[in-house]
Order: C-alpha cells, then structure tokens, then sequence
C-alpha cells in the first residue's frame, strides 16, 4: 500500500542527514534501543555504504506513524498485535526474531520478601502492573488467572519503563515486567514468577511494502532471525522464537 | 486599536495552525460511536478527576504562584536583585522538563526515597494528592509569570499613595495591587488550568495511574490508544472541549484598565 | 505640626530645605520642572529620595543615619499626586479608602460628606475611567482630604477645575488649611496670596528664596517670584535715592540698602507707561530705555515684556511693535526699594 | 510595592515546589560520569537540535501569535464579538491535548493522510520543519494568551492620538503598540521558547523520533531512560540549564511602562 | 477650513452642535464634566461618537448614514489632549512623529525647531516617564503644533503650565492660530480672552451659548459665562426702563428689550457697593437686598457671593458677613441691558 509515494517523504528526511550513501530505516519499539543498536552496527559492518536509521518509540505510537505514512523500511514491534494494526503496510509475513516473558521485579534485596504471585498479591504490599491495555499488562493479566490470584495494584501502568520506574525509585513494593527489562535496570532484581513461560511474548519485525529498497529491508530482517543477531538477543535476555 | 491589514493574512495562517490539527482530529471521530464512547463508566471517572484535580491544581498556583511572583518582582531592588534573573529562570524549569523527567524530578524530591522521602514516609505516592502536586508543579510557572510580568508593567504609583492614605500592607495589597493585576492573574489561571488539565508524563511517573485515583483523562487517553485509537481521539475531543467550556466561561479578560 | 525637611533625589537634581510651622500652609512655587513635585512626593515617600531628613514635630520620620524611614502609612503625611493616581474601585471607595485605612466604621459617610463638599456626590458610584478630568480632580482632592491628615500635600490643587469648583474649593481648603500642616505647590497667584501663610520659590531644584507669602510676594527677590506676584523685578545698585540699572538708566526709589549694595523694586506691569519717542517732560516717571523682547496678549491689553521691564500697553499701541524695537518705559517715582 | 510580609511564607512554599524537585533531580545525577554522559555525540545532536528548533518554533509563534492575539483583540468590537471567547478557549487547546494526541492531530492535519495531505503530499511529516510545526503548535497559547491580555490593559488612547498625527496603522502598531506590549512579548516569547524545548508528546508521533533530523533533546532522554536512567536525568539537567540560560539572558522584563 | 459638526455620545450624556469659521479661534468653555473633551475627542476620533456629522470645508469626515467615518489618520485633526498621552519613546521622537507619519525627511529638525519653541529643547532625549508635570504638557503641545495640523483641537492647553512657559506659549499660539481653523477648552477666561474668536458654552453635555467672544463674554446669557468673563448675571424682566429682579429689587438700566421681554446685566463683582444696612441715599447705585452664599478669599479681598449678586469686598467688611448674612448689594445705575 501507498508504495507511489514512499519515496518522497524518505528522500526528505535521509536528505536531512546528507550522506550518498544509502539508508535503511528501522521503526523499533523504545524496549529494544540496546539491542538493536548493536545489531544494527553490525548489518551496517556487514552491508559497507549502508546507513542505518533508528527511529525508537513506543510500538502504538510508530504503528500510527506508519499508518500515517512514515519513511519506515522496517518495523520491529514488542507485540503481535501492534504488528497486525499495520497489517496493510507490511510487505510478506512479519517474522518472530524473541521472546521474553513476565517477572517480578523488586527493589534490591527484596525488602518485601517477594516470593510468588500470592505474596504479590497480599495486601499492604504496594505493587504496580502495566495496564491490561498493554501488551504486558495484558500478559499479566493472563498470568494472574492463570495462578487464581487477584491482583490489587497501586497502579496500572502505560509502559514496562514505568513499572520499572516506580520500583527503582523505592515507590512499589514490587512489580511485574519483562525479563530484558530487569537486565537493563539498576537497582532493581528479577525475581522468577512461576509458570511464566505460560504466557510468551514474541517480537515480529517485518519489511515494509514502502520500503524503497525492498531488498534490503527483508535482508534486515533476515538478519534479525539469524544468529549473530541471536546471540546479541541472548545476551539481553531475550528468548529464542 | 485597529492592527494594520497585513496582520490580517498572518493571523490566519497563525489561527489555520492551531485550528487544523482540531479539525484533523475531528474529522477521525467515529461519530456514531462518540457517545457511548464518552459516556463509558471509564472515561467519565478519569474526566471527573481530571477536572478536580486540575481545578485544586490551578488554586494551588494561585495559592503559591501569586506570592512567588510577588517576590520575585521584590527582587528587583535590595542584595538580592542580580540573583533574579537566575529565579525567574528556575522557576520556568519546569515548563522545560520533558514530561517523564518532570515526574522523575518529583520522585526524587517526595518519593519515598526522595529529599522528603522520610518526612513524607512515602505517603504521597499513588494518591490524587501526587496528582495535584504534578500538575501544580508543572503548572507554576504560568502564574509566577503572568503576575511578576504584570507587576512590572505597574508604577508602584498607587500603592505609593496607598499607603500615604494610610493603608496597611495587606490593605494596598488586597484593594489597590490585586485589581490591577487581575487580567494578569485570570490569564495565569487559565494557563495553569489548561496545562493541569492536560498534564501527563508527571502524574504518570510521580503519581501512577489508577482508575479514579490517579488515572486523569490524558493518562485514560494514552492507554486508551493502545486498543482503541478512535476513542482516544474521541476522549480528547471532550477534553478539550472542557477545557473550552472552562476557558470561555472563566475567562472574560476583565477591563481593569489603569484609570488615565 | 511643624515640619522640617531636606530631600534631595539626585537624579532630578534636587535638593531643597524647607520648613513649614505649625498649622501653617507653605506656598512650594516655581517654574515647570523646578522640583516641586518631587519634593511633595518624597516627603510623602511616594518617590524615594537619595537623602532624606524629615522630622514632623519633633519626630524623626527620616534621616540619612537611619536604616529604615518611618513608612508612609505611618507618617500621617497625605498627597494630593499631580496625576490623581485614583484606585481601580468606585468613586466612593476610593474617598472611604483613608477612613476605612484608619479603620472607621462610618468611612463611607465621611467620604459622602467629602465627596458632597466637592460637589462630586453624584459621581459617588462612577469608576475613575469614568470621570471628566476636572472630576477626577476633585474627587482625588476629596480622598486626601477625607484621610485626615496631620500633614496635608496638594501638587497644583486647582488644576483642571472649573472657575465655580476652583473658587469653593478655594475656599473649603482655605478654612481646613487653618488648622491644618500644609505644603501646596501652584502656578496660580491668587492661590499662594489666598491660602498661603509663607511661600518658598524653587529654581533648579533647589529653594532660592523663602518667607511670609506677603513679604515674598511683595518684595520678590527672583524673576519668577515677582512674575508670580504680577510684577516684574527691576535689579539695580543703590547710588544716593536711585537705583541705578545700568549705565544708561537709574530710578529714584524710596527706602533701599546703603549705596552700593544690589536692591530691587517690584513693578507691577500696569504701572508702567511706554513711549516709542523719548519723552521729552519726565513727570511722575523715571524713564528707562528698554527694547522689546516679546508681545503677550491678554485680553483687552498686551503685555510688552522687555529686556528690563513689562508693561501693559493697549492694542493700538502694541501693533506698531515687534520683537527688537526700542521703547521708553515709564516707571513711577519712589518706589520702594529693598536689599536683595 | 512590598507585598504584605504573609505572602513570604506562601512564596517560599511556592519556590520550594519547583525547587525541590531540581534540587532531587540533581541529587541523583552521578556527577563523575556527568561530563561523559552530556558530551555523548548523541546528546549533542539532540540538544544542538532542540535549541535551533526551539529558536525557529519560537520565532513563528511570534511572527503568527502576535497577529493572532491582536486578531482576537479585535474581534471585541463588531459582528465576531460572541464569537471571540470560543475562539481563544479553541487557541488555548494545544495547552490541553495530551502529549500525543497533540501529535495525532496534526498527523491527522498535514500527515499523508490528512486534511492537508493532498497538497502538502505527507512532505512534511517526520522532518524537522515537522518538528518546528509540533513545537510551534503547543507554544502558540502562550504567545497568543500573552499579547491579548496586553492588549486587554491597553486604553487604545495613544493609538488613536497616533492616529491624528497621521501615522498609518502600520506606524501605529510599529511605534506605539508594540513598544507598548514588549514586556508581554517577551515573556510570550520565553514561554513558548521554553515550551518548544520540552515538546515531547507531539513531536515524537508527528516527527518521529530519527537521530538528527527529529531526535529532539527530550526525545533522546526519554530513549535514554529506557536504558540509562542516570544519563537520562543528566541530559534533562542540561536542557534545563540551557533553558534557564537563555531565559535569563534574554527575558529582563523591559521598563516599558506606559507614561503617567 | 470651515468645520461644521454635530457629536453625540449617548453614555455621557453629550450631544453638542459647533462649527467654526475658516482661520477661526472657538474656545468652549464650560463647568467641569460638562463635555467639552468628549466634542473634542469625537472630532478627532479619539472617542468614537454614537452620532457624528462633521464637515470641514464641505467635506464630509462623518455621518449618520456613511458606513465608515473618514479615519482619524486622514482627517488632519490633531488633538491635544488633556492627559498628554505620550508616546513610549523619546521626547524627540515624540515630537517627531506627526512629520514623521507625514513622511518629512526632516522631521527631527522640525521637532528640534518646536521643541525649542515651547523652551523644551534640552529634554529632547529624555523618556515621558522622566519628565515634570508641565514639560510633559509642553512636549504634547510640541508634538501637536509639529504635526502641522488643518484644524488643531486643544484640551486646556495651559493646564499645569507654568506662568512664563503659559505666557509665552499664549504668544506662539496666538501667532498660529490667526491662520489655523481650532478649537480650545480652558478655565482661564484670559485664554478666551486672548485666544478665541469666537466662543461656545457648554452645559450638561449641549452648546447653550455660542457667538462672538467679545459678544459673549461682555453680554454673557448663562451664569456659567459671565463666571468666565469675571461678571455676575442679574437676570429679571424689562419693565419701563427698569430691569425687574424679584417682587422687591429692580435696576436702573439703559437699553435692553421690549417691556415684559427677560432680560439680564452682567456686573463685575468689584464695581458692586455692599452695605450691612439699607442704604440711606441711593447715589448712582441701586441698591439690592440679598443674602451671603458663600465667601471666597481672593488674596487682597474677598468676593462675597449672594443669591442674587456677587461683590469684591475687602477683607475687613468681610469678617463680618457669614453665609445666610443679609446684606444689601449696590449695583450701578444704567448698565448695559441686553435680551436673554
Ligand atoms: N521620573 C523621573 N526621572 C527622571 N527625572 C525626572 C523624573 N520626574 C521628573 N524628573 C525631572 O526632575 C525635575 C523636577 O521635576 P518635578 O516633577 O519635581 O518638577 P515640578 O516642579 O513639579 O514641575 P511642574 O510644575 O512641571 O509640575 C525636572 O527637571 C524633571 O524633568
Ligand atoms: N469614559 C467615560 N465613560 C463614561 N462617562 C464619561 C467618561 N469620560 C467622561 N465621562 C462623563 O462624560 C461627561 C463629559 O466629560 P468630559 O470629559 O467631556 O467633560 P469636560 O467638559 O472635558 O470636563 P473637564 O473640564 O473636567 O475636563 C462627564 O459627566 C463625565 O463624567
Ligand atoms: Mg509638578
Ligand atoms: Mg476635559
């Protein structure tokens, strides 16, 4: 859809940077800056003349930007459903590059004593969640069925970074997030929920139908699934698809 | 005071800016669905805590904003008068923070771990009231602003002769100062409102997001977007559409003018 | 109430001495810009003044050494501004703002009763914006006036008043002027020879001359008090009964210095009589020959005002001179003669 | 004009809610990587990029915002007179929009596919002069807002002598009005400047967020929270630095007062 | 330039018709709020009328029907208002701003050229904040004259002016104003006087009097003028020679209308007699029996005003009247009758 008039927009802003040299631009939800920017050196190594472009965001908001026609070749989603809001652009099938899933997430040395889903759920223990409108938040939500518990939280979150948040700062208790998502954070520890491999999250990424170099962009995403991309997706704590 | 013709074209352009963007999204409304939408248990709770805390908010402003920029325009003379520029210049800091920054700054002073953190005991945290204390804080600077700008534009005249007449302090400053500079203050008041009203990042980060206790309507909007990017918009429109009735009802600025 | 003051403002280049005795009413006269104004407001410390010393009574209310002057809501020392400066409120509030500030229950009575005294009653509900500018003049007089104060500051009191408001209120203040402490400033004669006790002429800031309104006004010792009392000033040396002014020209005056001191008589321009020709039987009249510097008219006669003297001469006259022409100028015999 | 002395205890309380939160924020930076951290080539293109967007966005506000607020001022006289409180409530509304529903709307204006997306051909979206039009928009308020309640405490006397002596209205507006309202100009301008320099909702939806080009200074902080909370709070300390510098530096509220 | 007009506005209570003959002096006069600003201000469209027919030399600047009035900036009426409205810039600038707005290339030397005419040449760089009351009136009159003006409206001109500065400006004018079309309010009847061809009365909003000045003030019609041109009005009914005042007073006069017409005196207070008791021969006076209102000190005497006549008495006699005091009123025989 709207290939006619990708080439416009994306000569405009690659202008901006002023190089010859080709581009490729990469849509990545803001949970994956670490990673991606080590990948994404590395195609660069691989591909001489090629210049990555990252642009970092929540993955609604660049699924909208998209939608809306954004110079984006590919798009690297936290969700699948996000994934299928722009089912319209994506040139081919999205593929799964990682996985993650859920974990507690408490302030070093677990002053709560946070053990399992019930001693989160106990009252006087101030816990945050991501809302269940959230891909995180609605793992959670599955979580917690699964395991019988009703959760209480202080607060429902709109992002990962801001559970994180309240936890680092000593303003929760506990809380629940990702796996990579603790790796990342100081000052916080994971600690392992059970059954959490009952709720999988997948990370699909997919070549653009705008894209303007339509090659590229599925080599990009070729990579992502491939090894060298698999160990750096390791090393943050992603899970394999 | 008629401007000269070629403002006309200008203010045009100037109006398409902001009055386009309004259309676009009007024109993304569902209106079929708009009501049912709108009236969503949901949606009216975080509409209601956002008009009350932005109204506490704007009080809270007044409260503090009137004095501050009181003081600030004291600065101007005496020991304190080169550190003024630097105040004024705190005191717009937060019209600068980007919104999660601002609610990070926040923690770090009333968290439970922040400078308060042990006279606090982390009370505040999750509560309506961090609401109010993120939107005050962000919403600040429009008072300190409107009157210490307003205070400039004085002579100092009148209270001069004010006080001759033998006026307390108090008396000057409730009778002959306050009048003059309620343009100045319903111009801060409406800022304040309006920045309360649509304050996010903030209340996001220092106060969390609980429906009816912490989740305002921007919070409701932002998670809403996430399933439902109609009723985001829609939800919006009300809001402003609020923040309209609110403005246009409250705000005639009054014509104190200075007598000649 | 005895008033006793030095303010200086630099910035205006002021510094003026003055003192006013108790429930006496000073005349401050002198040309636009003289200082005036500013005197009256920073005794009322509406200006603040470089240097300062103002004892009312006995009591310091400032001085250069202090820290801090006593405030003005504590001086009891009231302005009447040049520029009204009324409050954002109704004509009544703003006559009941000095009685409410004292704390009187009956505020707004006393301010119908001042408000009625100068004729502004039916203004009582208007807004300052709202007023014609004799109005806003008259109300503003009613809140000085309506504070009580120990002292009492008007800066050109009459200015913008009609003549019926003018002469009333001439004499409404003439009667509370007489027990009260008062300083005004005027370009008016009548109201310095009405309702002032003494008269103090500023120059440049600084006060040049000062004493009763009678002796200053009678016997001027600057240009501008003389042409404020309606006369002009004629300097000279003494020189055996004449007042010799310069090589060409001398008077027979009457009383005066010793011969050799400076002196000067007071000529009110009525008195003088001109000739175009030098005439030829001197009479009652010393003849002095002056030339014309410029023709003011005023009504039924002009004024010639010349290099020495002034005269009022009728139109017919006044037609055949022109800025620069010589004329002869008459002026009476045995005038009276003071040291300046 | 010394206020009442009661006004100083609710000043330092005002002073103490802007404060302590810079002070907390402060607190946490660890200053022995702070050099490191801002000098960060990133961090230079985002910051070295906000302030000449910033600058730009401030720029068009007043060469719109000051027409528009004098547009709105005349529309108190004449057939749009009932018009005119909707109309600035309607101005107002950027100050309301959640961060990215300020975003959406003008995606939904001058997007690919928006109002606009005809003419402009989606040209615009996701460039910098993209990002100069998502700041422009959310400070437009402040200028507006600013010059009308000038406006507003103006007797329009001097204007009309100026009138008599021949002056055009071009004359007019140039050598009476706007020397007139400079303090409202300035503090119009420092608001908007400072509400450009912390844009973030908007910004991100409607110019994406590409290192350079629409990468803003609070954009990279919010990616940098993501990954280095410490690097984040130290970044938002230099944009706050930089902002309190140039307010201080440019914003002396100007003695214009009108002559008594 | 011949102006004709008529202005209304309704909130004040103002609906007056004026026209002033080409190259004429009309000076309105009138009690305080009596509207004369309001006429002057609608004229140059500084206050926008709710009713304006105005037509200078038969061309019409405003009019009922007429969509949209001649704007201010191509009337070539200047007005100087009475509350100076200077510009937020430099005195000279000031000034400089009517030839400026006219597009003279030497507009500075021009503003130089006035500024040193009202004698405030050396305040050329100063800002309107930091001038005296009367250098600011002087400045506005500068920028006023400067802006060449064809029909020049003046708002109390002198008010605030000192009395050498007052003088000498009355001199300037007088030379301009022989060939400009104005119009000026004042207070001062010397202004009128010297100033004015023709003069306008102003009550409650409405011209009541208008003619020649010297028709109008030596046989004023309303109290208000013979206040103005110093006299008192003695109204009554002709009756044989006799001007008829109430059941027990009448007068002597010479001319005057028709037996049974209204018609009045205009005395000067100081050629009025006073006795305490009635008059044992009558002499050249006729006497009349009135009662003290008010006492107004005038420096050297005191004018004593009655119901019915007003008189200068001296201040001895005056010490023993009080208001409501009897006393008898000595008019001369034969004056000037003339028909109300
Ligand atoms: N705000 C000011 N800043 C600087 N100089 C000023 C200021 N106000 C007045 N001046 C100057 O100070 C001097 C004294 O002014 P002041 O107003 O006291 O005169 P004045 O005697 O009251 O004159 P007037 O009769 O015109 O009212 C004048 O030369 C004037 O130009
Ligand atoms: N802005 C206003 N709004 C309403 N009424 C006004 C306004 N200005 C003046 N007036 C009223 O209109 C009437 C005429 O006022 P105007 O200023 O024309 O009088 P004036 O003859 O110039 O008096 P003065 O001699 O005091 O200057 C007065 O009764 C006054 O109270
Ligand atoms: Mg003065
Ligand atoms: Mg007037």
């Amino acid at each position: 859809a709207g290939a006619t008039g990708a080439a416009g927009p994306s000569a405009t802003a690659i202008g901006a940077t002023a190089s010859g040299d080709r581009t490729l631009t990469v849509f990545a939800a803001a949970s994956l800056t670490d990673v991606l920017e080590e990948i994404a050196t590395a195609f660069e190594t691989d591909h001489p003349g090629l210049h990555v472009l990252r642009s970092y965001a929540g993955s609604s908001d660049l699924a909208a930007q998209i939608n809306e026609g954004a110079p984006a070749d590919v798009f690297l989603s936290a969700d699948q459903s996000t994934m299928d809001k722009i089912a319209g652009a994506v040139a081919g099938e999205p593929t799964v590059f990682a996985t993650n899933t859920l974990t507690f997430v408490v302030p070093a040395g677990n002053p709560a004593g946070i053990a399992d889903l019930a001693s989160f759920a106990k009252p006087g223990v101030t816990t945050v969640i991501c809302a269940p409108q959230v891909p995180c938040g609605a793992a959670t939500a599955t979580l917690a069925a699964l395991g019988g518990v009703t959760l209480s939280p202080a607060s429902e979150e709109a992002s990962v970074t801001d559970v994180l948040g309240k936890v680092a700062s000593g303003q929760a208790d506990a809380g629940i997030v990702y796996v990579t998502d603790v790796a990342r954070a100081e000052g916080v520890e994971a600690v392992p929920i059970a059954r959490a491999d009952a709720v999988v999250n997948r990370y699909p990424a997919a070549a653009l139908a705008a894209a303007a170099d339509a090659a590229t962009a599925q080599a990009f995403v070729d990579y992502l699934a491939g090894d060298e991309a698999r160990a750096v997706l390791t090393g943050a704590g992603f899970g394999a698809p | 005071m008629t401007g000269p013709r070629w403002l006309a074209p200008l203010a045009a352009l100037g109006g398409l800016l902001v009055l386009l963007p309004l259309a676009g999204l009007v024109s993304r409304v569902e209106w079929s669905e708009f009501w049912s939408l709108v009236t969503a248990p949901d949606s009216l709770t975080a509409l209601q805590l956002s008009i009350r805390t932005a109204t506490a908010a704007t009080v809270l402003t007044l409260l503090l904003g009137v004095p501050l920029g009181f003081a600030l325009h004291g600065m101007r003379r005496g020991p304190l008068a080169p550190a003024r520029a630097a105040v004024r210049a705190v005191v717009l800091a937060p019209l600068v923070l980007p919104p999660v920054v601002g609610g990070l700054a926040l923690l770090s002073a009333f968290g439970r771990r922040g400078l308060l953190g042990e006279v606090l005991g982390g009370s505040l945290a999750f509560t309506t009231l961090a609401v109010i204390i993120a939107q005050a804080f962000v919403a600040m600077p429009f008072m300190v602003v409107s009157v210490e700008s307003a205070l400039v534009a004085r002579s100092g005249r009148r209270e001069a002769i004010a006080a001759t007449l033998g006026a307390s302090r108090t008396r000057t400053f409730v009778r002959v100062t306050l009048p003059g500079i309620v343009p100045a203050l319903a111009t801060g008041a409406v800022l304040a409102f309006a920045r309360a009203l649509g304050e996010f990042g903030a209340t996001l980060t220092f106060a969390g997001s609980l429906a009816g206790v912490t989740r305002t309507a921007p919070l409701d909007i932002y998670l809403l977007r996430e399933t439902d990017p109609e009723a985001a918009a829609a939800l919006s429109l009300v809001l402003v559409a609020v923040a309209i009735g609110v403005v246009a009802l409250a705000y005639r600025p009054v014509t104190t003018r200075t007598p000649r | 109430m005895r008033l006793e003051a030095r303010v200086a403002v630099t910035s205006r280049g002021v510094d003026a001495t003055l003192s006013v005795g108790a429930h006496r009413t000073l005349a401050l006269l002198g040309a636009n810009g003289a200082g005036k104004s500013t005197v009256l407001e920073s005794l009322a410390d509406v200006t603040r003044p470089d240097h300062a010393r103002i004892v009312l009574d006995g009591q310091v209310l400032a001085e250069p050494g202090r820290r801090r002057p006593v405030p003005a809501r504590r001086r009891g020392i009231v302005l009447l501004s040049q520029d009204d400066a009324l409050f954002p409120m109704s004509v009544l509030d703003n006559v009941a703002f000095g009685p409410r500030s004292a704390g009187r229950k009956d505020a707004e009575d006393v301010a119908r009763t001042w408000l009625d005294h100068v004729g502004c009653l039916d203004l009582a509900g208007r807004r300052p914006g709202e007023l014609s500018g004799g109005q806003a003049r008259r109300v503003a007089i009613a809140r000085a006036l309506a504070a009580e104060p120990r002292v009492l500051l008007l800066d050109e009191p009459f200015a913008g008043l009609d003549v019926e408001a003018a002469s009333a209120i001439r004499a409404l203040l003439r009667e509370l002027l007489a027990g009260t402490t008062a300083v005004l400033t005027t370009h008016d004669a009548l109201d310095a020879h009405t309702l002032a006790d003494d008269v103090a002429v500023m120059e440049s800031g600084r006060v040049v001359e000062a004493g009763p309104a009678r002796e200053v006004l009678s016997r001027p010792r600057t240009r501008f008090a003389a042409r404020m009392a309606g006369r002009v000033l004629i300097e000279g040396t003494m020189r055996g009964g004449r007042l010799v002014i310069d090589e060409v020209s001398s008077i027979p005056v009457s009383g005066g210095p010793g011969a050799g001191s400076r002196a000067a008589v007071a000529v009110p321009p009525a008195s003088v009589a001109v000739a175009l020709e030098s005439p030829s039987i001197a009479g009652d009249r010393a003849w002095i020959l002056d030339s014309v510097t410029t023709l003011e008219p005023r009504g039924d006669h002009v004024r010639v005002h010349g290099a020495l003297v002034s005269a009022d001469v009728d139109p017919e006259l006044a037609s055949e001179l022109e800025a620069g022409a010589r004329l002869w100028c008459g002026v009476p015999r045995g005038l009276d003669a003071y040291a300046l």
